[in-house]
């Protein structure tokens, strides 16, 4: 009963990534509906990084032998890949760990900026918090979101405040005013939600953070793998994002800043190849990304995750947002159309990505994640770490299906028709 | 097929018929035990009897209430109505075998039936690492309200030397 | 004229490494004499990547379907693989993008802390600094275990203060007692010299610093890839070193610590999987050392990491340490037997590692190291992130050849030979 | 041979003979440059000299100090001898075809050997990424120094006329 044709070529994408020709548990053929948690890799991804190691591995930034060079032009040639990718220059391209790594800089930015400014160091005010002050997130922050700014309200005596939720699973910005003021000194909000699946409108909110005079954060985790994406056009003043959501490897994140806001912000990890002069006495910090960078960096990551890339551009983002807006349609109509299935989010495929929670009347998430990982489909049940949200619904946990290039709706029917055999399986449960 | 494996009929009708579920007085002790990866909350109270315990072995009341999946609301049912009124050694025992036999690994574990009873049910979710922590939820709870238990009741007691 | 036997198989060694068995410039067969600022991979260690890659790759400690089973399976096998290397248990082992981030994190803990104390909140004392509290490092840190501590004393008040070297490239220890004190909250010192090859006595350093009551961590970067390394033996609270150099992929780091005392820091980057309880008004933390693991780890790398150690083991650290005992040695002659060559460090091969600095009459090391690249061999030039070392001997930076596994004594005359070419190439000059 | 390519016999002998080395006075500007990964220096001195300069373009007169490795040494050495008393845009037209010529990458540039002189000679060394920042060093000096002084001078005649 597949309702809908595919927008890619699912079948040929799928041949590209060795993982999904593999079968689970008693030989079921592999669903993959887990890429919000992370993505699988194309064999093009895997044999950059291979090649980089076979052929190029040396320390970046700092050998004068012709391996040093090559290693070097690697990695830069990786960022500029990466930054063309989001319609950025190659210096506004700090390379992380993870987006939580990510975020993080910049939250320690801002308890390292109040640290200095305390002690009588030189500090970017944008930077120093003091009590009154405020950071503004949402109620649908992943915990990558939500923590590190509770951390820095702990070290600095700011306030943190959040932007609530309506019933149908989107920002409540009835009380905006009330909420983003000149005591607001950060804005940090999610492009589109891990959980609810929902895009928020991050350019006209950055813009009103703007005019109170805030600085802004997008985490956008959950969609520069899934449509264009212009950094600059997005208007905030730094982005945050993972490789491995986007088909790259894992252990490689990327932070994208404005170069003046960049330069404006203290080093967060430091020691070598992030100096400009180091005595025992102090030292003085390179400019941005350097700065940024301490210690030998993730290399053979940011080739791999530069090859990602250049596969998806060449699939076209457009294509790939279009191909999951269907794939999501058809879903939502496939679960909804089941008794007792409730979708926790937006329930129209307006404005939202392709992660679909749900839950089941009478059967716990995990008893639905369980029956559907016998049938093969790997998807992903808990509060996904964005447990704020889970409270706000009443639910102790939700079951989330997430696709990406390689589903097809064959894997949405799947999913539908296990939903009911999960149901079938527990029929007499209270 | 694997699913009735770890689902056998046992745990599913602890889960539909939970036993003792409900917390009781009196209590010595309540703890509140989560799983952080999916939600699954309990809360446990113990009771030590010590009113003809061989010496320093008393018998454990117990009730709870949770919620969470049917692994982990059936272990509870099932830890319930094993481990209700045992001594401590004994239900001590019981929660090393449950912890033995989920941990299994490759290995099977073969259970002491006796300790377990109808525990024995969960040997198939050692197959599955992921639940393992749903099955174990209420016991890590008990064995922890039972140690703070007995700790109070050392301190209770000491204090009542020195005051003697 | 190769005067050694080498203890190890280098040919055969070798050939377990394909990027060594490729060309340079024009042509000329690789020398790799750069192993202490990265090592190259064996291909069990890219296979160990790869196979992950292609079939269990999954966000670990999160989904309930086969493949996160399997990838968390992977990623705590390799914890303990890791842990073993090192007679650790693996609750103790923190993964970490490099040493550089686990210097950090132990550096943050401080800073963290004393963040905390200040705003009333809990912390333990042992980490939090004022303003009279010393923090002691030696004068042959790498920039990663120094600039943290600048930074730390900076934000907290607390004064940095550091263990001199002697003539010959030693720790000057004549004015331990006065350095050493009651004050001395923590001794961050280096096992072994990445510039100098130095190996100082920690364990004996450790116990002192232990008698005043300071903590201590170890930099371990350069020598638990060339060593048997037990970490409890060496006696310190922390120690900290990185994959890359010990033949595992690039972005990932371990910090070993006590389970006690790393239960007593603070968490460092925070965000998902690391947290116990999220609302939107608090949170509380894992257990270490999840605390420490926020976000979606370096799986693959750690993986490989483990294949690494795994390959290390099965030729024996006792034996990598006696082969390059022995290349180090013979290097040390044929350098010295060099007119204008001069060491920079022990000349002596006695409690000294594979890392061989030197100078060049009348020829920067630039330009030896070009010439030496000319012919193939790949060494590093300029301050090895330990500027404060040359500024110590008063040489604008260095020539560094480093030996591993793989280096053979014809490796040794190659350098050699090659020196002798540089003064040739520059006879003329001043 | 690679090596004879990048050190060309006219690099060397500025290197062993290297031109107008040493600070002289008088001077509007001295900046000290570095480059981190190597640790090679040069502190450099301009005096802009408006004598018979036409409208605003002034003459520039440098001196130098220099350590570091031959292309270091060698390219201050031809800057030294190449852009002393040239005038400012000229000078700057030096410096950006010396960029050109270093940041060439695969496809090789040519160079306007009117502007740039023995600086040419280094054409070799944009093989060589890791030496571009050693060639560039003194030259990026030069144009931070005379930025410098044109921005001094700005400002002094800005304040000559707020004050008249
Ligand atoms: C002694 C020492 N400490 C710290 C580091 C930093 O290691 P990484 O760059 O992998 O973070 C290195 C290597 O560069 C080192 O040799
Ligand atoms: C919206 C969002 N933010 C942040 C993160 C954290 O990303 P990572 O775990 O790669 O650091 C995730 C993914 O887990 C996410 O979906």
């Amino acid at each position: 009963m597949s309702a809908a044709v595919d927008v890619l070529d699912v079948a040929s994408i799928k041949r590209d990534f060795p993982l999904l020709a593999r079968t689970v548990r008693a030989g079921r053929p592999l669903v993959y509906l887990d890429s919000a948690a992370t993505s699988q890799k194309p064999v093009e991804v895997l044999n950059a990084e291979r090649n980089f190691y076979e052929s190029h591995n040396a320390a970046v930034h700092r050998g004068a032998h012709q391996l040093a060079e090559e290693a070097t032009e690697a990695y830069e040639a990786a960022r500029a890949t990466i930054a063309g990718f989001v319609h950025a220059m190659p210096p506004e391209i700090v390379f992380t760990k993870n987006a939580t790594e990510s975020i993080n800089l910049v939250a320690y930015a801002f308890s390292n900026s109040t640290d200095l400014a305390r002690g009588g160091h030189p500090a970017d005010p944008r930077f120093v918090l003091s009590p009154g002050d405020e950071i503004l997130i949402t109620e649908m922050e992943h915990h990558a979101n939500l923590v590190p700014w509770q951390q820095v309200a702990l070290k600095t005596g700011a306030t943190l405040r959040w932007i609530p939720l309506t019933d149908d699973g989107r920002l409540d910005l009835t009380d905006l005013e009330t909420l983003l003021t000149e005591r607001t000194r950060l804005l940090a909000v999610v492009h589109q939600s891990n959980i609810l699946g929902t895009l928020n409108p991050v350019e006209s909110l950055v813009r009103s953070a703007r005019a109170v005079g805030a600085l802004t954060l997008v985490d956008a985790c959950q969609s520069v793998p899934h449509m264009p994406i212009d950094v600059w056009a997005m208007g905030a003043d730094l982005v945050a994002w993972s490789g491995h959501k986007m088909l790259g490897p894992t252990g490689i994140g990327v932070l994208w800043g404005i170069p003046e806001v960049l330069a404006a912000m203290p080093p967060f990890i430091s020691g070598g190849s992030m100096i400009a002069n180091v005595t025992m006495a102090g030292s003085t910090f390179a400019a941005p990304p350097q700065r940024f960078e301490a210690g030998v960096p993730m290399t053979a990551q940011a080739v791999g995750l530069a090859a990602a890339c250049d596969y998806l551009d060449r699939i076209g983002m457009a294509k790939v947002a279009e191909h999951e807006h269907a794939l999501t349609s058809y879903a939502l109509m496939r679960l909804e159309a089941i008794e007792g299935v409730e979708i926790v989010g937006p329930v129209e495929p307006v404005d939202r990505g392709s992660a679909v929670s749900f839950t089941v009347a009478g059967i716990h998430p995990h008893d639905v994640g369980q029956v559907l990982d016998d049938r093969g489909i790997a998807v992903r049940v808990g509060h996904h770490c964005a447990w704020p949200v889970c409270r706000r619904y009443g639910v102790p946990a939700t079951t989330r299906a997430s696709f990406y290039i390689y589903n097809s709706t064959e894997d949405v029917d799947a999913l539908a028709e296990g939903v009911v055999a999960a149901q079938e399986f527990f029929g007499g449960a209270r | 097929m694997n699913l009735e494996q770890m689902y056998q009929e046992i745990i599913l009708d602890h889960y539909r018929n939970p036993e003792g579920k409900g917390l009781t007085e009196p209590f010595d002790v309540e703890v509140h035990h989560v799983n952080p990866t999916c939600g699954d909350e309990v809360n446990l109270r113990v009771n030590l009897d010590w009113s003809d315990a061989p010496g320093d072995d008393p018998k454990v009341w117990m009730s709870y209430d949770g919620s969470g999946c049917s692994i982990s609301q059936a272990s509870e049912s099932v830890l319930s109505s094993q481990l209700n009124g045992v001594s401590v050694s004994s239900g001590m025992a019981a929660v090393e075998e449950m912890v033995a036999l989920l941990q299994a690994g490759a290995e099977p574990h073969e259970p002491d039936e006796e300790l377990l009873g109808d525990a024995v049910a969960f040997s198939g979710v050692a197959k599955y690492p992921a639940r393992v922590k749903c099955a174990l939820l209420g016991w890590m709870a008990w064995k922890d309200a039972v140690a703070q238990a007995l700790a109070a009741h050392a301190a209770a007691v000491e204090e009542k030397r020195t005051n003697d």
